[in-house]
């Protein structure tokens, strides 16, 4: 049963509206880049003011488990990708299923992440005030830990957001409401879930590889 | 609230990425994935730091292009996208030359050093003689050192005083002092320690710091009665002769000193698996010497003491002492404890010390 | 035939609105609630400072009432006031449009807005915070003061301002009346589209500034904290990258006002019309690469001083650009002395001096003596409150007949605005001086020989508020019973004044078709038919 | 008429830079008033001779001038390009000290400054300098952001806790100059004033040897009736409460302890002395000699039930002879 969508009065017609809105979502994407430009720069300075102590520190980071993340979220981008696109194409059982594994990929994501702070928790390498690691003794380190706490972090919040957005998501193709007439909802958390992957995309080198 | 309209337009023909498409760019992410990940192992130096970026933007950009559609899509939404990398540069720009140059006299080094050099501190002269300044020295000294036996206000209930018998001086009563309770006394106990008992030996201490913490210990009960001059003399002080100290207490020979300064700070070693503790010697070691040396033996115990940070104390790891190797040396050791460094349980029999040393070297392998 | 405010009836229909006036509104009402609490808060700091040593309160709660009065003026007032409360209002029928592109995100934002003006002033209730409305570490993180209420309220309302600003862009982009091209865009909405790029940009940064601060707070993470090895002078660097843009987020939207009334009540087309959209699109890309003028003396860099410093001066040919050009709009017009004309001519006078101090702060030797001191408190609200409020009043009674459809009275108009800009000049002038003698600002107490001045400039606030409570006074009585006003009382030709006054609950009775340049003012007067070319 | 409201009323001229800055502030100060007269006087007549209820009167329709505007866009580029270069090389003088400067470090704390020499004397809120010399400060903080602002020399600088930034100035002007902190640093912020007290060659070369010179007046102005008064009645020693109370001023005391009991982040010495105080921990003690020499060298041993430990510690910055003197200032405070 698929219900059908009705534009907004104030817009002239669907088409208006679906632009309006993808580009609405661009401005905000724009913001979501300067909010993590912050943390960028952050990096950036700190990079280098102390680039010894950061090749020194990135060394305690678990670079499999990143690795391994950055597949994860890789895969989910292929898999958002073709969920969107069966959803243009009206094939909804398609776009359930990619959905679903989206949702199932963040999920693995969010576990390797759990798995990777215990392991910093309890090494020690704790941010800024709190950091009691013995092997790491230049005095400077807790700032690359408060770093790395902090932007990915928040990168997993932004990640859990996500994967509530693909719940609603999966919710309303279950009943029929997206398809080749409207699938500007899809469209958008699709964005959205690719600047995640994007954001990561930079996050694994600049801090695990390189540091 | 939308008003109903009749008919329900699409909108319109927009482009819809191919799957052929899709499974390319999304293989060609992984690739790259794989790549980086391989040449941050090759050592470019500087170089490696602009790879990993390059190869960063050369994935985001397949990202942004066709998952996102801005390849297809109108102009407009790619020139609002690329104008927030345009202003993050901006501010990584501008902020790095400040950062970045901040000339001559911003020196980043050691400050408090400096500051704590310049107004050096009085020495002082007739240490036997109890001055507030003595006394605060003396209290900080003893959040170092007594607190782990004799506990935070003196009463002999600390962390490991549960182990030892007999109990460690509970300073706030006037009774049981077995040296006497004038300072000179005390000044002795510090310098000799208590034979049978867990009392140690502080000789490594310098002279003042020893009046120092007497002065403080006596400060937490009542007011001790004054030494006389003989007393002083017992403890090697002429008075009338202009207060020298005339002869200095045994002090542990110099490359033991030299050894235990030049040995670098003494690190938890890596945790082993844990060992229960259901044999006898394991209940032994947790009663008696984790509370120094560690529950898996690890050692640099972190002990909170009056002062605000985690005071460390100075218990290397197990594995890395030579005495579990032979009985002979760990049973004399454990019986009769080193001079100012750990006390002696010289209440155990030879059956305890086995199983004892049959524990400690499991947890030693384990460490390994 | 129903108008927006008799469309529904019921305190539910006005808080679960979707109509841009009504949340128009709301802000309006809000953002004057808070100007009278900030407005209090400034006369407690001038009564304290009527004379050395202690006179009303000690300098633990003096330290406290300056940071509410920076917090609520710039976060909760300032920048919310012409964007949110009359853009609202009056950019969709500028526009020629029913409504926002996104009125439920429109409603969302004030009510985001609300929660976090809640959480800051929560703080006023408990221990307050003592920092000063720009959070310097490391005494913002050492200070036992409910400071993190105030930075969770701040981070909050920040997405409110993104939320305003995004919808802005969108709508000007799609919303478009047929025939209202870039070129025919008032004013009034360059000056809004470039105060919405500065807010998208711009407002992030403050919130992952407050969030680190925040996050200083309670998890010690040590990166402003020198203590633990962070940078101090790093936070001043993130916190200006957004609070200099975020003047010009106070300043543009007042300069569109002022470009929107000056041609109306002199008859005339405004001058150089090109000039004062591209100095608008100018002021919002220059805004971003000068903040470093707030830090010369922070221990920043000589190169960093020289780079800020040279950039700076470059802002100031935009802004003079504008009021040159306001000027020579007024030249041989047929000027009409209503109370927004006033309001224009006070907003002439007042910014002016600031424009003219801001020259001195942005040059670097002068800025050594005279930074931190009174000489650029009195700078900074010759700019804000002479620029941003003065502006703020013009567009209040120039948009009031179309917000009640009742006219304000223009006697009373005329007393308030006079003991406005008198009172102004006469607290704000005297702190010059104040600080050219090098009175340190924040100071809970200072040396008997600033006394006079001192004395003087604590006597003008009193007429400064008397000013601001009249014209609260005659404002509120005119909404509820003013004379009923035409649908366009100042024949004005931008699109808003085409349909009745109050407005419809959807803006236009028939959609508007834009034919003509919304400046072409002649005389004697000519219906603005005859289309004409951009000139 | 401007020149006495913003020349006249500049701070003294206590360094020669004061001086070349001074000439750009005018600069500045008149090129404004033009610009303000040209714009506002420009609005002011217009506003008078195109009134609407004069009879006749009629708009012209004009809608922009390229040449008016690519002259006040062309003016203002250059004249600001003037000042900033004007600006730019003060600044250079301002802060490139001489090398030979006579280096003096400075520490901020929260609520008074702390001067340490190279002869190893150190000093509280008042900075001895020697005259016509150029004289280095090199600062850092121990706590919070501090400024230290000379409003005679033209001079200020940000103290940043963790780094070093520096001020240079060589008083031509002989006597007090106030100092002010310019960046706010917390309750008493207003209250961290001391003053750089510039001594004549033989007054210097007293004071470095350690002797006591005689009191200097404020700068620019003679010695008061009463600084001449003190000096006079050399003979007459003062007493010991008297020299407390001199101390007690100068080491910043009054910034955090009000002797009239009115409430500061510090105890109120009011009456204080021989009554029993009580501790954070529930312990008390008896305020005598002893109490008041352990708050003074060690504050943060025992801190009064209700105060935040903030008070400094004053090791070696309070000599024997000062302590003494303070110590009976405060016995004599009823």
């Amino acid at each position: 049963m698929t219900t059908t969508h009705h534009h907004a009065h104030h817009f002239a017609s669907a088409n208006d509206e679906f632009e309006a809105a993808k580009q609405g979502m661009w401005v905000f994407l724009v913001t979501e880049v300067l909010m993590f430009g912050g943390l960028f720069v952050a990096y950036g300075i700190f990079r280098g003011l102390y680039p010894d102590m950061f090749h020194e520190a990135h060394k305690f980071l678990a670079v499999n488990m990143g690795a391994t993340n950055t597949l994860v979220l890789i895969l989910s981008s292929i898999t958002m990708v073709l969920a969107v696109t069966a959803t243009q194409r009206g094939r909804r059982d398609r776009a359930v299923l990619f959905l679903v594994l989206t949702f199932l990929l963040a999920g693995c994501f969010l576990v390797v992440k759990y798995f990777e702070y215990a392991h910093k928790f309890h090494e020690g390498l704790l941010p800024g005030g709190y950091f009691v690691n013995q092997e790491l003794k230049d005095p400077k380190a807790p700032l690359f830990f408060s770093l790395y706490f902090v932007m990915t972090g928040l990168h997993m919040v932004h990640v859990l957001v996500g994967m509530g957005l693909i719940a609603w998501l999966f919710r309303r193709t279950a009943r029929g409401e997206f398809g080749p007439q409207y699938y500007t909802p899809v469209e958008l958390v699709g964005f959205y879930w690719h600047f995640v992957d994007l954001v990561w995309i930079y996050l694994f080198p600049l801090l695990y590889l390189v540091g | 609230m939308e008003t109903q309209k009749p008919a329900q337009e699409s909108h319109g023909h927009h482009h819809i990425l191919s799957t052929e498409v899709a499974l390319g760019v999304g293989f060609a992410l992984l690739l790259l994935t794989g790549l980086t990940v391989w040449i941050a192992g090759v050592d470019l130096g500087r170089l490696n730091f602009l790879v990993a970026l390059l190869v960063a933007s050369v994935k985001a950009a397949l990202v942004a292009l066709f998952f996102m559609n801005l390849l297809y899509d109108r102009r407009e939404n790619g020139v609002i996208f690329g104008t927030s990398f345009l202003f993050l540069a901006i501010f990584l720009v501008l902020t790095a030359t400040d950062l970045f140059f901040r000339g001559d006299v911003a020196v980043k080094g050691p400050l408090t050093a400096f500051a704590q050099s310049k107004t050096a501190q009085p020495k002082v002269a007739r240490p036997w003689v109890a001055t507030p300044l003595l006394l605060s020295q003396g209290k900080m000294l003893y959040s170092q050192q007594c607190v782990a036996c004799h506990g935070p206000e003196g009463k002999g209930d600390g962390p490991a005083a549960g182990s030892l018998t007999p109990a460690p001086r509970d300073f706030t009563r006037a009774g049981g002092w077995k040296n006497g309770r004038k300072p000179s006394q005390v000044f002795k106990t510090l310098v000799e320690g208590i034979p049978g008992s867990a009392m140690a030996p502080y000789g490594t201490l310098p002279a003042e710091d020893r009046w120092a913490l007497a002065h403080f210990v006596l400060s937490l009960g009542e007011a001790p009665e004054a030494d006389t001059d003989e007393d002083l003399l017992k403890v090697g002080i002429d008075v009338k002769g202009g207060g020298q100290v005339v002869q200095e207490a045994p002090s542990i020979p110099l490359e033991v000193a030299m050894r235990r300064l030049t040995r670098p700070e003494p690190r938890a070693a890596k945790v082993g698996a844990k060992i229960e503790a259901e044999s006898a010697g394991g209940r032994l070691y947790l009663a008696r010497c984790a509370s120094c040396h560690g529950e898996a033996g690890e050692g640099a115990i972190a002990r909170v003491s009056g002062t605000l940070d985690a005071v460390r104390l100075r218990t290397a790891p197990l594995s890395a002492s030579q005495a579990v190797g032979s009985p002979a040396i760990f049973e004399s050791i454990v019986s009769n404890g080193l001079p100012g460094l750990m006390p002696g349980l010289a209440s155990l029999n030879g059956t305890q010390l086995s199983e004892l040393r049959e524990h400690v070297r499991k947890l030693v392998a384990a460490q390994q | 035939m129903h108008d927006y405010l008799t469309h529904t009836r019921g305190l539910r229909s006005w808080l679960t609105t979707l109509d841009h006036k009504r949340i128009g509104l709301m802000y309006l009402f809000t953002v004057l609630a808070f100007f009278l609490l900030g407005g209090v808060f400034a006369l407690l700091i001038r009564l304290e400072l009527f004379g050395p040593g202690r006179t009303i309160m000690d300098a633990a709660t003096y330290n406290k009432i300056f940071t509410y009065h920076g917090a609520i003026m710039v976060f909760m007032v300032i920048i919310p006031a012409i964007p949110a409360a009359i853009g609202n209002f009056i950019l969709p029928m500028m526009l020629g449009a029913k409504d926002v592109a996104f009125p439920r995100l429109n409603l969302a934002s004030y009510y985001i807005f609300i929660a976090g003006a809640l959480v800051a002033s929560s703080a006023l209730f408990l221990r307050g915070a003592d920092t000063g409305w720009t959070f310097y570490t490391p005494y913002s993180i050492r200070t036992n003061t409910t400071a993190t209420l105030v930075l969770a309220g701040a981070f909050i309302m920040g997405f409110s301002s993104i939320l305003t600003g995004l919808n802005f862009i969108i709508s000007i982009h799609k919303l478009r009346a047929p025939g209202l091209s870039w070129s025919r865009l008032p004013l009034f909405l360059w000056a809004l589209y470039a105060t919405s790029i500065i807010q998208v940009l711009a407002t992030p940064v403050l919130a992952i500034t407050l969030l680190l601060l925040v996050f200083e707070r309670l998890f010690r993470i040590g990166i402003f904290d020198p203590a633990i090895g962070g940078d101090p002078v790093l936070f001043q660097h993130f916190f200006w990258f957004y609070s200099h843009p975020a003047v010009y987020i106070m300043i543009l939207p007042a300069m569109g006002v002022i470009s929107e009334v000056i041609p109306v009540f002199s008859r005339k087309p405004i001058f150089g019309y090109k000039a004062i959209a591209y100095s608008s699109f100018g002021i919002a890309l220059v805004a971003f690469i000068v903040w470093g003028h707030h830090m010369f003396v922070s221990g920043q860099s000589e190169l960093a001083n020289f780079v800020f410093s040279l950039l700076t001066m470059f802002v100031a040919v935009p802004t003079g650009v504008k009021v040159f050009s306001w000027v020579a709009t007024m030249y041989r017009g047929r000027i009409r002395f209503n109370a927004p004309m006033l309001y224009a001519f006070g907003f002439l006078q007042l910014f002016t001096i600031g424009g003219l101090t801001g020259v001195f702060l942005a040059t670097l030797a002068i800025n050594v003596h005279v930074t931190d001191t009174y000489f650029v408190v009195a700078h900074f609200h010759y700019v804000m409150v002479g620029g941003a409020i003065m502006a703020l009043m013009a567009g209040l009674h120039y948009w009031f007949p179309k917000f009640w459809g009742r006219m304000y009275p223009e006697g009373p108009a005329r007393v308030s605005f006079a003991l406005l800009l008198a009172g102004f000049n006469l607290t704000f002038f005297p702190q010059f001086i104040l600080g050219s003698q090098g009175m340190p600002r924040r100071y809970w107490d200072y040396l008997p020989e600033y006394t006079m001045l001192n004395r003087v400039s604590t006597a003008g606030s009193w007429f400064l508020a008397a000013g601001f409570v009249y014209a609260a006074v005659y404002l509120w009585r005119a909404m509820r019973a003013g004379e009923p006003a035409p649908a366009n009382p100042w024949e004005a030709n931008t699109l808003e004044w085409q349909t009745a006054s109050p407005p419809p609950h959807d803006n236009f009775a028939t959609a508007p078709v834009v034919t003509d340049w919304p400046y072409e003012y002649r005389d004697p007067l000519v219906p603005a038919s005859a289309s004409r070319s951009l000139p | 008429m401007f020149e006495k409201i913003f020349n006249g009323d500049l701070p003294l001229k206590g360094t020669q830079v004061a001086g070349s800055w001074d000439s750009l502030y005018n600069f500045l100060v008149w090129l404004s008033v033009f610009f303000f007269l040209l714009v506002v006087g420009g609005m002011v007549i217009f506003a008078m001779k195109y009134r609407a209820d004069r009879q006749g009167a009629k708009a012209k329709y004009i809608t922009g001038s390229h040449l008016l505007e690519a002259v006040w866009i062309a003016v203002p580029t250059v004249l600001l390009l003037i000042i900033f270069a004007w600006g730019y090389n003060v600044y250079r003088t301002m802060t490139h000290a001489p090398a030979d400067a006579y280096e003096v470090r400075v520490i901020g704390k929260q609520w008074l400054w702390t001067f340490l020499y190279e002869n190893g004397r150190t000093t509280v809120n008042d900075l001895y300098v020697p005259m016509n010399r150029p004289v280095k400060l090199i600062m850092t903080s121990e706590d919070v952001l501090h400024s230290f602002f000379v409003p005679n020399f033209r001079v200020k600088q940000d103290v940043v806790p963790g780094m070093y930034t520096s001020v240079w100035f060589e008083p031509t002007m002989p006597g007090k100059h106030r100092i002010f902190c310019a960046e706010y640093c917390g309750t008493s912020h207003s209250g961290m004033i001391g003053q750089v007290i510039a001594l004549e060659a033989a007054q210097w070369k007293a004071w470095s040897a350690g002797k006591e010179i005689g009191p200097v007046p404020q700068a620019g102005l003679e010695l008061t009736a009463a600084e001449k008064a003190h000096s006079g009645a050399a003979g007459a020693v003062l007493t010991l409460a008297e020299r407390g109370a001199k101390v007690f001023a100068a080491k910043g005391c009054a910034a955090c302890h009000s002797i009239d009991g009115s409430a500061r982040p510090g105890p109120t010495l009011k009456g204080v002395f021989g009554h029993e105080v009580e501790f954070g921990d529930g312990g008390r003690a008896l305020v005598d000699e002893n109490y008041l020499r352990e708050s003074i060298e060690r504050p943060q041993a025992r801190v009064v039930k209700g105060f935040q430990p903030i008070m400094p510690t004053f090791q070696g910055l309070v000599s024997e002879t000062e302590l003494s003197a303070l110590l009976a200032y405060i016995k004599s405070l009823k």
